[in-house]
């Protein structure tokens, strides 16, 4: 038997009783291997695969290893070809977090791309921030968060219905009506909400949560007829979602009449609750895949094409999901280029991504650009309406890239820097979860 | 010489021999992820231990034991909170992300360590009882009570995801910080963090182990097999059902706050019905009237999961759905009656009489 | 809050408790003549979703037509289901609830195979996405038509058990099954055909709730316990069944007028925890039938 | 001397039936008293209420001096009266010992006996009831394993086991053979020296060979009651039961 020392003091520390371990025992990180030039770049993509949450999440894997092919086509990334390592989180949060340490401490890979809902990204930060890695988080969310390892390139609370609630104020009336569902997210959300809806002069009738995966719309219904507001204002996710746009027509609401502005029923969502339930209505995203440019004609022809394109369409969640690769790309060179290609670690990717743009010519959405003190995206939300195929006509586009802020309607807090939470008082506090 | 499965003597030899494995483990692999991985399987184990007491010994299946898992993990995950809050920052920022601005009165016992940690196990174990006294009272049981643990699961499931100012909702407590107890920082890849849950298992097997052999354990089993003759025998079932199950939900309160320590995350998913029943579809495949064989079922479901299930991939539930559908039809009491049939083989044919102990291992039923 | 709007909340309270009960029928008539906790229920729901689908889809079956072949195609999946398997298990009462749990991973995962995991829809006729209303009463066509069907079924079912010789048959083994069995009564048969009777209106509910919601192979998991707490409060009869849902339905839709729908589960179940603390047989059974 | 059990009034209804009519018994100490009528009449439902197993309409049960109607069964146990069902009730998962062993309940409180792995006096105790129930033999055995008459006898053990001031029981020589029921006969009238018994029975020579004193319940109510021979003679009880056997 090859004891080394470290396994003879392990088991000294067992006979000594167990507390005395703690100071023997040396972090992995510190004997993490360094890269390689010429053997391919390993990062981890944790979605679910199966379960509840495959239906939008099988659409982020398959992307990913789309933007993956094309950038091994083009070069990789600092010379090498990535080498996606893809899990299968099977929409349990025990497994997310699970499946996050193997990438990390067996796979060891660069970085991590994962994650749809904010409650497996929770699952997941503890490890991510303790190993100090560096996760992507490619879709919409509330904010309030300010870790010091994570890159989000889809728009913020603050940045998803600033143009929306004015607009439908503006075509439709003041009088609104905020359904959605029970949790974090669309609390948030309708925080923000709150604040256009005032700078508008619109007026909030009422305001209803239903529980995840619920799908008995009729009280919240009932009170929508009683409260007769001019549009609803909805960030009903899932399956919830697509029984309330049905039982919304079903219940004799007339879409011309009261249309509902959402900030999630994509693509998918109408093409799964059949179009006649969803046209009319509104959507507000970044991505929409009737964009009319050049670029987004290549990354939609490219993917439906591709073996990874079966589903048969793309949608914003996607489409921010492929900025990610490419701001991983842009953050590692530049990071390589710093400290050397042997030394790039998830910090020194993390630290170098402030500020990186994916231009016109990349991006199906137009240039965004990470923000270099909270890490979020610049971006351009814009408007959809949709039709009677399930596509959406674009009818506003924002003028100009909405500047992200995870603390916006939390003055109090603070505000997110790169180096954490910087409180009013100025004192700064890391990993604010 | 009757079968080595039922001689008291051998069971505790194989208890000390699969505590011995498990814990060399930490000095022949140099492996943090498998270390954290082991120790998140130990509190599994432990899960399928309390199920496997309560309904392989106690004939209460529970299908609710994530209610007292998850009461004890939302009590750590809030104590481990309150540890990373300062005095400059007294008020954890799921709180002022939903608008409150003092610290309720629920959090208060937390914010100190000791009596966090006491109130994690405590509650749980408190609500099992008064449930338990309520249900077992009105004789609710056998198919009846497993619906009632599971409608007041989805009650719990319900209120903490409502609550969200309180609880966190959907997206659940991450306290950023390793435990801190008694000055230590228990990280949990380290061998440390093995330990507790190695120690912690060992114990509640050993006590159950212990409570099986007892007179207790002895008149429990009586009642999983005809309640109605040993309360003409002058005991209470319901007393005996009640202190059985929150003896489980003891256990598994304990597992909730070792699981906080590993992974610092606590999320209603703790109390989805799902999980709940995975740890029943453990002990079922491991061995209901077996303690280790239910923890090994836990070992070997979740190894498999994390390893085949991979390879599998989309055939995993269907794969595991289908081999829990044959153990159930053809082997009631789980692999563990498949070593009981191959100790069988060698056993003397003549039976013993009274030279046989009065031991608490059960004959498994036809 | 006026007359109008507590008047449409009692009737909203109406629908929703005829989705939960035709979600329960099938349950009760298998827990109330077999004594099976089926945890599969939920994913014959899913089944009866999936057939109409797949009729719809595939061979341009009438929305309407779908319904009955729902019943058929999922009531043929019982009678394999319970010939298979839970016919072994009936003196295994626990056993058989987790054997069944046991089929409804398999059943959603093998749709999953089949189908994918993206959501499908069911198309119905126009007149079915309108509404109806009357003064400031106002309800969904759709909502009406699961309403008549269950009526219906309840109805169907009554005849058939208290008014046809199947039906004598049924509660002849219900009550004992030995003297039965005396009677020349084959038991076994009894058993097969009402838990297939009992899939056959899992499969209706299913065709129903495509329509109202999504057809997702994960869309039965959201009715199982919902119905199981009806067949307990119920007791396993079917007037119990029916009363236990008008009046949790009731409850829901009133307790989520004045607070919202999530507080309104919690009452609910902590009300029903409530409840058979003082009456655990539930509201019909007879009590004290023990040895 | 008043009785160790006294039924005053006793009276029971399902739904609108009467099943216990005003029925009063008393039982006095260290006797045997029969329990006899035809099916109907009764005899199981007051062993129930006795026993706790069923509540009362109306009427009270007293046992040693002390108010015990509808006590739980547990409390009724304790208090000293043992049961043997009417379909023998053993522990069928566990072995003969264990059955005995659980039956042995001087200590019952489930929190103490976590920590109790041996009872005091139950090894004597044990071996004495084995040897009277035949049983001596079959200790290591699964009682579901166990002839019908054996079961009998188990589940008498188990009552004896525990030590009950009155010991009621429900047809004890059902489906019994001739040679089964001589051994039971015997067992009987051994227990007969130092308990009270109340025996249900049909077999009317079964009674002749055991009873002290002989209650004829009809209907729910009181008919007769007295010694075997007085009962015998009694015309009422050959009308609305002799009769009726020899019919059958």
């Amino acid at each position: 038997m090859d004891f080394t020392r470290r396994k003879l003091l392990k088991t000294a520390g067992l006979a000594s009783g167990a507390l005395l371990a703690p100071h023997i025992w040396v972090p992995s990180e510190a004997r993490a291997a360094a890269l390689k030039k010429g053997e391919p770049l390993k990062v981890g993509v944790l979605f679910s695969l199966t379960g509840a949450l495959a239906v939008p999440e099988e659409d982020s894997t398959l992307v990913l290893q789309y933007a993956f092919d094309e950038i091994n086509k083009a070069g990789g990334v600092g010379g090498v070809p990535v080498e996606p390592v893809i899990v299968d989180a099977k929409s349990d949060f025990n497994v997310y977090s699970e499946k996050t340490k193997e990438l990390i401490l067996r796979d060891k890979v660069i970085a991590i791309f994962g994650c749809y809902t904010s409650a497996s990204r929770k699952a997941i930060l503890p490890t991510i921030m303790q190993r100090d890695h560096l996760l992507y988080y490619p879709t919409c969310y509330e904010g309030a968060e300010c870790t010091q390892n994570t890159i989000c390139t889809g728009p913020l609370a603050n940045q998803h219905s600033k143009d929306l609630i004015p607009f439908m104020v503006q075509n439709f009336g003041k009088k609104v009506f905020f359904v959605g569902s029970n949790y974090v997210w669309p609390k948030e959300s309708n925080k923000n909400a709150k604040i256009w809806l005032e700078q508008a002069g619109g007026e909030l009738l009422g305001e209803e949560y239903i529980p995840l995966g619920s799908s008995e719309f009729g009280p919240v219904l009932n009170k929508i007829r009683d409260a007769k507001p001019n549009f609803i204002f909805s960030t009903v996710v899932g399956a919830s979602d697509i029984a309330f746009h049905k039982q919304f027509k079903q219940e004799g609401f007339k879409v011309d009449q009261m249309p509902i502005a959402s900030l999630t029923t994509g693509e998918i969502e109408t093409r799964a609750m059949g179009a006649e339930f969803g046209a009319g209505h509104f959507l507000s995203a970044p991505y929409f895949q009737t964009l009319d440019n050049p670029t987004n004609q290549k990354f939609v022809e490219g993917f439906l094409k591709s073996p990874y394109g079966k589903n048969g369409t793309t949608h914003y969640n996607m489409e921010e999901t492929y900025l990610s690769a490419y701001v991983f790309k842009s953050g590692f060179e530049k990071a390589a280029a710093a400290v050397g290609f042997e030394n790039v670690t998830p910090r020194a990717i993390r630290d170098h991504s402030g500020g990186i743009r994916v231009e016109d010519a990349v991006s199906p959405e137009g240039l965004i650009w990470i923000d270099d003190q909270n890490f979020n995206t610049w971006l351009k939300p814009k408007i959809g309406q949709c039709q009677a195929d399930g596509t959406f006509k674009i009818v506003k586009a924002a003028d100009a890239q909405v500047a992200p802020d995870p603390y916006s309607i939390y003055p109090d807090i603070g505000v997110c820097t790169k180096d954490g939470l910087k409180a009013p008082d100025g004192k700064i506090r890391k990993n604010v979860i | 010489m009757g079968n080595l499965y039922h001689n008291k003597t051998a069971q505790w030899l194989a208890y000390a021999a699969f505590f011995a494995v498990l814990a060399i483990v930490p000095m022949r692999i140099d492996d943090d992820f498998l270390l954290n991985q082991l120790a998140t399987y130990g509190v599994y184990g432990m899960l399928a231990l309390s199920i496997s007491l309560c309904w392989g010994f106690g004939g209460i299946l529970n299908l609710g034991q994530g209610i007292a898992f998850g009461l004890g993990a939302y009590g750590m995950a809030m104590t481990m909170q309150m540890q990373t809050q300062t005095e400059s920052n007294p008020i954890p920022p799921l709180m002022l992300n939903n608008g409150l601005d003092y610290l309720p009165m629920l959090w208060w016992p937390f914010a100190n360590t000791g009596l966090g940690i006491v109130c994690a196990i405590a509650v749980p174990t408190l609500f099992c009882a008064i449930f338990g006294t309520i249900m077992f009272r009105a004789r609710v049981s056998g198919p009846f009570f497993a619906i009632m643990t599971l409608a007041m699961l989805s009650a719990f499931y319900t209120i903490i995801l409502d609550r969200q100012a309180y609880t966190g909702g959907v997206n659940g407590i991450t306290p950023p910080s390793p435990l801190q107890f008694a000055g230590v920082e228990v990280d949990p890849y380290s061998p440390l963090a093995y330990w507790t849950v190695f120690f912690a298992l060992m114990i509640a097997t050993v006590l159950a182990k212990l409570i099986t052999q007892s007179s207790f354990g002895l008149v429990t089993q009586a009642i999983r097999d005809d309640a109605e003759r040993v309360r003409f025998l002058g005991y209470s079932v319901a007393g005996y059902e009640t202190m059985i199950y929150t003896i489980a939900g003891l256990i598994a309160a304990v597992a909730g706050c070792l699981w906080v320590m590993l992974v610092q995350y606590v999320s209603p998913a703790q109390l989805d019905v799902g999980f709940s029943l995975s740890m029943v579809i453990w002990a079922a495949i491991g061995g209901r009237l077996s303690l280790v064989g239910a923890i090994v079922g836990a070992f070997v479901i979740q190894g498999a999961q994390s390893y085949l299930g991979d390879t599998f991939l989309s055939t995993w539930l269907l794969i595991l759905g289908g081999f829990f559908i044959v153990i159930v039809r053809f082997l009631p009491n789980g692999l563990a009656s498949l070593l009981e049939a191959a100790l069988g083989l060698f056993a003397t044919r003549k039976p013993k009489s009274s030279a046989e102990s009065n031991g608490a291992e059960p004959v498994p039923a036809e | 809050m006026d007359f109008g709007s507590i008047l449409n909340a009692l009737i909203l309270g109406v629908s929703i408790a005829s989705i939960w009960l035709i979600a329960a029928l099938g349950l009760t008539i298998i827990y109330g003549a077999a004594g099976v906790i089926n945890m599969a229920h939920g994913e014959l729901i899913m089944l009866g979703a999936y057939s109409s689908y797949m009729l719809q889809y595939y061979l341009g079956v009438p929305y309407l037509l779908c319904i009955p072949a729902s019943f058929v195609i999922v009531a043929l999946v019982g009678l394999i289901l319970e010939r298979g398997l839970i016919q072994y298990l009936y003196n295994r009462p626990l056993d058989t609830l987790l054997a069944t749990y046991g089929v409804s991973l398999v059943l959603m995962q093998g749709v999953r195979l089949i189908f994918g995991s993206d959501p499908k829809y069911l198309a119905v006729p126009e007149i079915f996405s309108s509404n109806l209303s009357l003064g400031f009463l106002s309800i969904s066509t759709f909502r009406v038509i699961v309403l008549l069907v269950t009526a219906l079924l309840v109805l169907a079912l009554w005849l058939l058990f208290y008014k046809t010789r199947f039906g004598v048959q049924v509660r002849a083994v219900m009550q004992n099954k030995e003297m039965a069995a005396s009677f020349g009564i084959n038991s076994s048969r009894v058993y097969m055909l009402t838990f297939a009777l009992g899939a056959g209106l899992a499969g209706v509910a299913g065709s129903l709730f495509g329509v109202l919601n999504i057809v997702l192979p994960t869309m039965g998991a959201s009715y199982v316990v919902q119905a199981f707490l009806m067949v307990v409060v119920g007791g396993g009869s079917l007037a119990g069944s029916v009363v236990a849902s008008g009046v949790t339905g009731e409850m829901q839709s009133v307790f989520a007028f004045f607070t919202n729908d999530t507080f309104a589960r919690f009452l609910i179940f902590v009300l029903i925890v409530v409840f058979l603390r003082f009456r655990p047989q539930g509201l019909f059974a007879k009590a004290g039938t023990r040895r | 001397m008043a009785g160790l059990l006294e039924i005053h009034n006793l009276s029971k209804s399902f739904d609108t039936i009467k099943v216990i009519d005003d029925f009063s018994l008393e039982v006095v100490e260290g006797t045997l008293c029969c329990l006899v009528g035809p099916n109907g009449a009764g005899k199981t439902t007051t062993m129930d209420l006795i026993t706790g197993r069923i509540k009362p309409s109306s009427g009270k049960v007293v046992f040693a001096g002390q108010d015990i109607t509808a006590q739980p069964e547990h409390v009724i146990a304790r208090a000293g009266i043992g049961r043997k069902f009417q379909v023998p009730a053993v522990l069928r998962d566990l072995t003969v010992r264990q059955n005995l062993t659980v039956a042995f309940s001087r200590q019952t409180n489930p929190f103490w006996n976590l920590f109790r792995f041996r009872s005091p006096g139950l090894e004597r105790k044990l071996d004495e009831i084995a040897t009277l129930a035949g049983l001596t033999d079959r200790l290591g055995e699964r009682a579901g394993i166990l002839s019908h008459g054996e079961t009998q006898w188990l589940e008498i053990g188990m009552v004896l086991m525990q030590e009950p001031r009155l010991m009621l029981m429900d047809e004890p020589i059902a489906g019994m053979t001739e040679s089964e029921i001589e051994k039971t006969a015997a067992i009987f009238k051994e227990l007969r020296k130092t308990t009270t018994l109340i025996v249900v029975e049909h077999d009317m020579g079964f009674v002749r060979e055991i009873a002290d004193v002989v209650t004829v319940m009809h209907m729910g109510s009181l008919l007769a009651q007295g010694t075997i021979q007085d009962i015998e003679a009694d015309p009422r009880v050959r009308d609305v039961y002799l009769g009726e056997q020899e019919a059958a």
